[in-house]
């Protein structure tokens, strides 16, 4: 599977998802440069952290207008993955390829450190070498990653499943006080209707190699290398 | 011009006569705020030069020690790391949240000002007390958040650090960052404007009025007058500066760049004269076409302006235009506003008039060095000769430990550190409070490098000479606690009013021992910073001469942290226990004493246990290795304990006081644990090597128990943990 | 020219949490008199514009679509023209 | 009750990198006549005051002390009584 990492203008996570891609998963990938308007032909966008446009104004708000995010819509509005991590997820609400927004923590502050998920759904390109419920540990680093969204749209996404992981405590349970930043029913990814684009907050890619003491999020990467290495076989 | 107005720009009537000398007449406006810049004792060391003469500086892996932008040294593979210190206490004292910013994006254009990629960065921070003083809290805050803003947004994680607590420090705290690059050596750039006829180029940010005179400024004392000088804080913008590390990085990937400096304190003026004067070299200028963010601005105020985010570049002639499309691609301005000449003048021209014309090196070679006069300070004696005798015995040990492990400066820094990005990069191995020190991965090798900043200023304060020894000697003994060898240090001096005799010796002595620790340990000095004037209404600051040390692991694999980690694993304690509490914060806290003389410091015995230690972590026979620090060997074992979520059993059969042998900061000593089944391995290498040991007990259970003769430590894990890691959170939202 | 104040501010039914840090913290400096506070953004827009209708025209367009998000947050636009 | 809207800006001379950011989002988006955008603070607090000059008061205070940090901001500040 081929995969594009997308480079703004802020982007710090981008060598990072680079390198699982390229070296974890041996996978052929590319960086998409923002100003330009070619995919490059790739399977996967992936739209990755950092401060795009230094967060200025909201974050997300800017980066959205850049040439190649008109390309991404087009790509996703005809089945190809995209997947949002933190400042990527903050750009797919921005440009609504998602539904809702992600606001300043309540405690006001960047919050770096590991959260508990609970993994709600495996029948997704992105979760498929997830077990059900799974509880996986991966790290959140964002000052506004409260997700937020008008009631009718959150029972819109419990009803229709489209909420992937929640945060969660060691036991896998749901509660306030697992919950990092306030988001609502603890949302920590969301994936759209048709099940192509998913954003979420905490990182998979700083979690998937041994030497970082934590290999949950590979899975998550694997599960979308298996996905297509099956529909191949098929 | 106003008459006296170098006086008011902070030179003497010396150096004003000397300038007068070198120019063979009057200096106009503009040259005369270069030269007050330039000859500030912040830009030329002219107070301190003499004694940083002292530092070691050579070494098998040192390839660029101090005069560049940053110290570089070879880690093999054709890869070397550059690093470098720098110190933003007056703005952060005044503007918390943008001045500790911009100290970070300082130092961070420091790094890629060499070539190197910046991959860690580690903060040193001292402030007033935390429980007493409102000040303090509000300005550890917004330092935490200034730090965390632009680290975070510019995505270069902050791995590691320390804060120390004392009321020294209310009024003028102490903002040092360390920032940690990685290169191949191939790509070093250096800061010279070689090359006669050679485009000279401004790049990055737009030039505005901020910060002009801020070199002055911070070579003085803080006073309400400061308040006044303002205008001297900056605003940074990370966003602006990620964006001009990745066009640099790129343009020195196409080797078209001749020498590149970043504009830090004194602006344009400071790159362009030391990047001429390196080369042996001149540059003209002119100003018109320095890319402005105000209208109006006359030479004088471009040329001393510190907006953030601008560096100075020499190109390679006709290739001007390869420079702009790369800083074109990242949204960037980049402007020739001036060659390299033969004439070794700075000539500065505005259109077609000259506005200054200095030879270059006058401004950084010819001023006067001084030698302050330097006298023991009479608190020392009396400080020292305090009985430390007479002090009444701990009546209950377990809640001594709970008040000591609660006390802010021993306490988690967790509060700080959760605001800090240390991962991003995904190189973290041992990120903030899981080890002695931060440990990186070097990727697509087996290599690691340990980072670590250390100063225990009380010590200093009561012996300078051994202050400085055992700050160099912690932060080497921090290294090895992770599996690392100390390659080299970079140091940031802050201390009070060079001026006054007394801060002087405080000054010669410590670097005097600073210096011999560092030839000992084999690990030079490749750079630094002196912050003086570290004062408020005449009071200094506690001599606080910070060491950044950086060494290499071969084998990432083999990293160690503090953690406890698997039951039965055997206690043992490397070096030795002695009956002295002199220096110790429990003396400071528990008696609220601040005397007694610091803790022994035998180089020959740190070094012995240093080697043993390493050379057991690299054998793969230690599971746990801390070093013995601030709070002694029992606030050491509450922490190993704390980060393993491990009890542990140990029995202490030295013939001494409880507080001593709990509390007591003795040096040269280093905690270590083994699996049971490698114990007497491990005890035979130890008789080998006649390093002193003592094997303590064992891990395992949910309780520290630590048993003397005729006292008991027993304390849940849980127990210590809560008040360990919440106590600066309960603090600060009280 | 065109000078424009822009207000962007949180909901109503949005929780402001820097506002609320605000309120806390002016209460516990002894301002025990403040009720409430609210925290947003207060842009101001220098532009030409043919006349002061076409300016505002612009300015309602740059807050729809970048100034502010309609998921959390609504804008109020003032414009004045200058010279 | 009164009511104070209160607005903080970074002095003019000081950098304004959000504004700068801003400006020239709008300028790529096609908004060419814009000529200056200045990010700042809006903030609304409601307060019990004896009278609207004890309440200008206080509000003066607060800036002072906590809404701004007058090395790099300026602030303005509109009170008005409500019912
Ligand atoms: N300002 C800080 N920023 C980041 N990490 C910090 C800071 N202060 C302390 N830490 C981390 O907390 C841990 C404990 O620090 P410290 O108490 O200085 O340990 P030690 O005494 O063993 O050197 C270290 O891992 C250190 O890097
Ligand atoms: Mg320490």
């Amino acid at each position: 599977m081929k995969f594009g990492v997308v480079v703004f203008p802020g982007s710090n996570c981008d060598a990072d998802c680079f390198h699982v891609v390229d070296k974890v998963l041996g996978q052929p990938a590319e960086y998409l440069w923002h100003g330009q308007e070619d995919l490059k032909g790739v399977d996967c966008v992936v739209l990755p952290g950092g401060f795009s446009y230094g967060d200025y104004l909201r974050t997300g708000a800017i980066a959205r207008f850049s040439p190649l995010m008109d390309k991404v819509v087009e790509f996703a509005n005809q089945g190809g993955f995209v997947l949002g991590i933190c400042n990527g997820f903050q750009i797919l609400t921005e440009i609504g390829l998602l539904p809702g927004a992600l606001v300043r923590n309540p405690s006001l502050q960047f919050q770096c450190h590991n959260t508990y998920l609970r993994v709600e759904r495996t029948d997704t390109p992105f979760t498929g070498s997830f077990t059900d419920k799974q509880i996986i540990q991966v790290p959140i680093a964002h000052g506004e990653g409260s997700y937020f969204a008008d009631p009718a749209t959150i029972e819109r996404l419990e009803n229709q499943g489209q909420i992937v992981f929640r945060y969660c405590d060691a036991a896998g349970a749901v509660t306030p006080e697992a919950n990092p930043n306030g988001s609502l029913h603890n949302i920590a990814g969301i994936i759209n209707e048709k099940g192509n684009v998913l954003g979420m907050m905490p990182h998979p890619e700083r979690c998937s190699e041994e030497i970082l003491g934590n290999v949950d999020g590979r899975l998550l990467f694997e599960s979308l290398v298996k996905g297509q290495q099956g529909g191949e076989s098929r | 011009m106003k008459e006296g107005l170098w006086r008011e720009m902070g030179l003497s009537d010396q150096e004003y006569q000397q300038i007068k000398d070198i120019l063979e007449r009057e200096p106009n406006e503009v040259e005369l705020g270069m030269f007050s810049v330039m000859w500030s004792e912040h830009c030329s060391y002219k107070n301190s030069k003499k004694v940083l003469k002292n530092f070691p500086t050579q070494g098998p892996h040192i390839l660029q020690g101090p005069g560049e932008n940053a110290g570089v040294i070879d880690i093999g593979d054709g890869q070397a790391v550059v690093f470098k210190i720098e110190s933003h206490n007056h703005p952060s004292a005044i503007e918390p949240y943008q001045g500790a910013a911009t100290g970070v994006g300082g130092i961070i254009r420091d790094i890629f000002t060499m070539g190197a990629r910046p991959i860690a960065l580690l903060d040193s921070l001292r402030f007033g007390s935390l429980s007493k003083s409102k000040k303090s809290r509000f300005l550890f805050d917004g330092v935490v958040a200034g730090i965390a803003g632009y680290g975070n947004c510019i995505g270069i994680p902050t791995v590691g650090g320390e804060i120390y607590f004392h009321p020294s420090y209310e009024d003028n705290p102490l903002v040092n960052v360390m920032c940690v690059g990685l290169m191949d050596q191939k790509d070093m750039a250096k800061g010279a404007a070689a090359g006669v006829g050679n485009p000279v180029m401004v790049v990055g940010a737009r030039t505005g009025r901020d910060g002009i005179h801020g070199a002055t400024f911070a070579s003085e004392e803080l006073s309400e007058a400061s308040e006044e000088k303002r205008p001297a804080v900056q605003v940074g913008d990370p966003f602006m500066e990620k964006l001009l590390l990745e066009a640099c990085l790129e343009l020195i990937k196409t080797g078209y760049v001749v020498g590149m400096q970043d504009m830090g304190a004194a602006g344009l003026t400071s790159s362009s004269c030391e990047m001429a004067a390196r080369a042996g070299t001149g540059i003209e200028m002119d100003l018109a076409k320095v890319p402005r963010r105000e209208t109006g601005m006359t030479p004088y105020e471009i040329m001393l302006s510190e907006s953030q985010e601008r560096m100075l570049v020499v190109a390679q002639q006709g290739k001007e235009k390869e420079v702009q499309a790369i800083f074109d691609k990242w949204g960037l301005e980049a402007v020739a506003v001036g060659r390299v000449t033969a004439d070794g003048f700075m000539t500065l021209k505005e259109n077609d008039t000259v506005v200054a014309r200095i030879p270059a090196r006058a401004l950084t070679e010819d001023c006067p060095l001084y030698e302050p006069e330097a006298k023991e300070p009479a608190y020392l004696s009396r400080a020292r000769e305090y009985d430390l005798s007479t002090l009444p015995e701990l009546e209950d040990c377990s809640r001594t430990l709970l008040a000591m492990l609660a006390t802010p400066t021993i306490a988690s820094k967790e509060w700080v550190f959760k605001q800090y990005d240390y991962m991003v990069g995904i190189n973290t191995v041992a990120g903030p409070g899981a080890a002695d020190a931060a440990v990186l991965r070097v990727k697509d090798t087996k290599k690691g490098l340990a980072l670590t900043t250390d100063c225990n200023s009380r010590y200093v304060y009561l012996d300078p000479y051994r202050g400085g020894q055992i700050a160099v000697a912690e932060a080497a003994r921090n290294l090895v606690c992770t599996g690392a060898q100390p390659l080299a240090v970079t140091d940031c001096l802050n201390f009070g009013n060079p001026e006054k005799p007394e801060i002087f010796w405080q000054f010669k002595e410590a670097v005097a021992g600073m210096s011999e620790a560092c030839r000992e340990l084999g690990t030079p000095v490749t750079g630094g910073n002196v912050s003086f004037y570290n004062e408020t209404k005449g009071e200094a600051v506690y001599p606080t001469p910070v060491v950044g040390m950086v060494g290499l692991l071969d084998d990432i694999d083999k990293a160690t942290t503090m953690a406890f980690k698997n039951d039965d694993d055997i206690i043992i304690l490397l070096g030795q226990n002695k009956d002295e509490l002199g220096g110790s914060l429990f003396l400071s806290i528990i008696h609220g004493l601040e005397a007694g003389r610091s803790p022994e410091l035998d180089l020959s015995l740190e070094k012995l246990v240093q080697s043993t230690a390493l050379s057991l972590i690299k054998q793969g026979l230690v599971t746990a290795a801390h070093d013995c620090s601030e709070g002694g060997l029992a606030v050491a074992l509450a922490e190993c304990c704390i980060a393993g979520g491990k009890g542990a059993a140990v029995l202490l059969t030295d013939n001494m006081k409880a507080s001593s042998l709990l509390f007591g900061e003795s040096q040269s000593r280093i905690l270590i644990t083994t699996p049971k089944g490698k114990v007497d391995t491990v005890l035979a290498l130890l008789a080998e090597t006649k390093v002193p040991y003592k094997v303590l007990g064992d891990v395992g259970g949910e309780e520290l128990n630590i048993t003397g003769s005729g006292w008991k430590v027993r304390l849940a894990v849980a127990v210590m943990e809560e008040k360990y890691r919440g106590a600066i959170a309960c603090l600060m939202n009280s | 020219m065109f000078k424009a104040i822009i207000t962007v501010n949180f909901k109503k039914s949005i929780l402001d949490p820097q506002g609320t840090a605000v309120l806390k913290a002016l209460k516990s400096m002894g301002y025990s008199g403040v009720e409430d506070v609210r925290v947003g953004k207060h842009i101001e827009v220098s532009l030409e514009a043919e006349n002061i209708d076409k300016a505002k025209e612009q300015l309602k367009e740059m807050c729809d679509k970048l100034l502010s998000n309609p998921v959390i947050e609504e804008y109020k636009v003032d414009v004045a023209e200058v010279r």
